[in-house]
């Protein structure tokens, strides 16, 4: 069965009140062909787990603007004043979670892990609400695991079984979440034949990759 | 020099060669342009790589930004990767320093630069990770506020970014440590005097036995 | 200053009662030079952790038939007769850790953590006097982050920077252990200038390699 | 045919086109041998990689090994890893299905396969992250040990490997699964009858409604 498939064909897989993974870091690695495909899509109540809400006319601030998230967990909104506009307004739900933190929270969802012990937010509001625990004398914040239904990453080169290159800083969130959903969409810029890439070089194993739309 | 400067460069004396820096935006960015002749630093990009350097006109590689989304480029020995990878070497003690700016900073090394409730809520990125696991957190700020305020805390006003993490604060007037013996005074900025330093710190500080006039070459 | 030196110089760095990470599984992977100096050392009462002890003539296990070790943290022993030997006769201490724990106690002992949470080992001894933490309603044990004095790794390509390359089922625990120790010696195949490794390309960052010999 | 092919051939019926699975050593590494046509597995071996396949005669590479360290060749479109991802894709369900052997299993899907206390202590290895991580757990064993004693328990006596995780067990005379009825008869070998089955059992099991005859073709 091949994995290539068309973007609306991959983007069957997201429905209204879904939650959704969507790599890159102000808008550089995302997905914006399945972006644009999604705000087309109307698809609406969606929880989008990402580094940030990038730009209100690039990235997953698309999403903002186009009033399609109900919810959005991130590190960072300061670029995109739509969405603290929104935030502010009640329309949509914040959750800030320091970058590392988001990143190890959904690897562990990726790895069968219930989560990790870190000490990044101690003393912090990042606390509130979660649980705490000391391993040899130090004192730790329970970061739980993140999944999510749907993953959308962008990837520089694809092969045909989904094994996964990357390029420069557009790698960022990318492969984390590929282990990290029920069902993972790769848009990648080109797309080559299995047994083109090195097996020591693929950055995240086709195994991970359900559908691969070419960019 | 303007106070910018000042900072920058002052900071820019605390690094030593094979250091791997992360550099928050502002007047942080600036301390790479200050480094003292015969010292190269590693900058570490959050996004994901090590070995930043300015981008090079001509060369804009929309892939290659630093964590303010700007074009920059890697030097060679540099090396790209994953988000999980870039906070494991900030949390892991793998970053000898991080410079970054504040909002406020208190006399127990507590440090606020990510959120005004009710007004600005950017989100705390990955300052939050940066300040717990870099190995020294210097802090870059003007003294105090643009009305005058002091910013040098005897307790953080603001949600905190991190507790207790806080290494340095370097201003236009001052330089300070915090460790044991908490807030201490080590030197007062050229032309500045002990009294106007007290006067914008709201905070209690000692001052260190070595007191010293900050060492700024005027160039 | 040059990462580049001799075995000699590098193993300087160990003392006898150190902890040390050794790269390897059944000994693919192991950096064999740095052993056999170990080994020619005599150095002591060390406690090395490792996925196995190998095999009496190979790897690690070198080190176990020289009597050098006081304590391993090992997933696997069962290749080395020698190793069971010294435990049944109370002479090494052999802590036996799941495979996938142990790379993620390794991992978060590089990545700041405090450690993290699986359910792997669960209903099984490897429970005994661990903590145990309830995560969205889920049974987890606590497994705390391992660090060492020193690791010994080995890499097929290594730029004067330190910058990792791995080859094929060698890479193994390689990579997670140059992040966990205070002090990583690395035995490369090859040296390479700085620059000749693409950035994307890199296994592990030269930043957490402080010593590298050539094989 | 053998014990040992009667339960690699029913074993590999279970396997579907593009599943992910490991084989432990002796029996289930004899699975892949026994594909069904149009069913192609992708191997995953623990050391760190994804597509295993036999090594190729005169092309050894002492670098390419399984988790036996025996030499292994690699398919188009396999991928090599660390051992961190190599778990990470065992416990995090991306395996669909584990196959290994197993010294006890009991009624509750506990399995015993790594120590006999005061005499062998291999270590776990791999095992019990795999057996917890894996989508489908399925030991293939002989239904009796050497001296004919039972296998399949009502508790299991050694420690255990993971508790609550088979999902089915295949041996030279039975099928059993395992879910929220307990333990299930649904398959008895060619020749074998149910009484037989009784007799090397110790575990208490029921019978599926559908039970029928191990559906092996005698070539």
């Amino acid at each position: 069965m091949s994995k290539i498939t068309t973007v609306q064909q991959a983007l069957a897989n997201v429905c209204d009140g879904m939650t959704l993974m969507i790599g890159g870091f102000l808008a550089v690695g995302t997905p914006e062909s399945l972006v644009d495909a999604l705000v087309a899509s109307k698809t609406k109540d969606l929880t989008v787990i990402a580094n940030d809400t990038a730009f209100p006319d690039k990235g997953i601030g698309k999403l903002v603007v186009n009033r399609q998230l109900r919810r959005v967990i991130v590190s960072h909104i300061g670029t995109n004043p739509e969405t603290g506009r929104q935030m502010n307004a009640g329309e949509l739900d914040v959750e800030l979670v320091p970058q590392g933190s988001l990143a190890e929270k959904i690897r562990a969802g990726g790895a069968g892990l219930g989560g990790v012990l870190t000490p990044t937010g101690l003393g912090t509001i990042v606390e509130d609400g979660k649980q705490k625990l000391v391993v040899a004398g130090k004192e730790y914040l329970v970061e739980p695991a993140l999944r999510a239904d749907v993953a959308l990453i962008k990837a520089h080169i694809a092969d045909k079984a989904g094994n996964l290159v990357f390029r420069r800083t557009a790698r960022n969130f990318n492969p984390v979440m590929a282990m990290a959903a029920d069902v993972v969409v790769v848009e990648a810029e080109k797309v080559v034949e299995v047994g083109e890439i090195d097996p020591d070089l693929v950055m995240a194993p086709g195994i991970f990759v359900d559908w691969i739309v070419q960019a | 020099m303007d106070a910018k400067t000042i900072i920058a460069k002052r900071i820019a004396m605390e690094l030593k060669d094979g250091d791997v820096v992360n550099l928050g935006i502002g007047i942080p960015t600036m301390v790479a342009d200050h480094l003292p002749q015969g010292v190269q630093v590693i900058l570490q990009s959050e996004n994901g790589f090590v070995g930043l350097k300015p981008a090079e006109e001509g060369k804009i590689d929309p892939d290659l930004v630093n964590a303010g989304g700007k074009p920059v480029g890697i030097i060679p020995g540099g090396a790209f990767f994953d988000s999980c990878m870039s906070f494991a070497i900030i949390r892991g003690g793998h970053v000898d320093a991080t410079v970054l700016g504040a909002l406020e900073v208190d006399q127990e090394g507590n440090l606020a630069n990510w959120m005004v409730p009710g007004k600005m809520v950017p989100g705390m990125g990955g300052a939050m990770d940066l300040v717990v696991g870099a190995r020294r957190v210097i802090v870059a700020m003007e003294h105090t506020a643009k009305d005058g305020a002091p910013k040098i805390l005897q307790k953080c006003t603001l949600p905190l970014t991190a507790r207790g993490e806080v290494d340095m604060i370097v201003t236009n007037l001052a330089v300070f440590t915090l460790g044991k013996s908490g807030l201490v005074l080590e030197e007062v900025a050229p032309g500045v005097t002990v009294d106007t330093v007290k006067a914008s710190t709201e905070a209690q500080f000692t001052f260190s036995p070595s007191l010293r006039e900050m060492p700024i070459a005027c160039d």
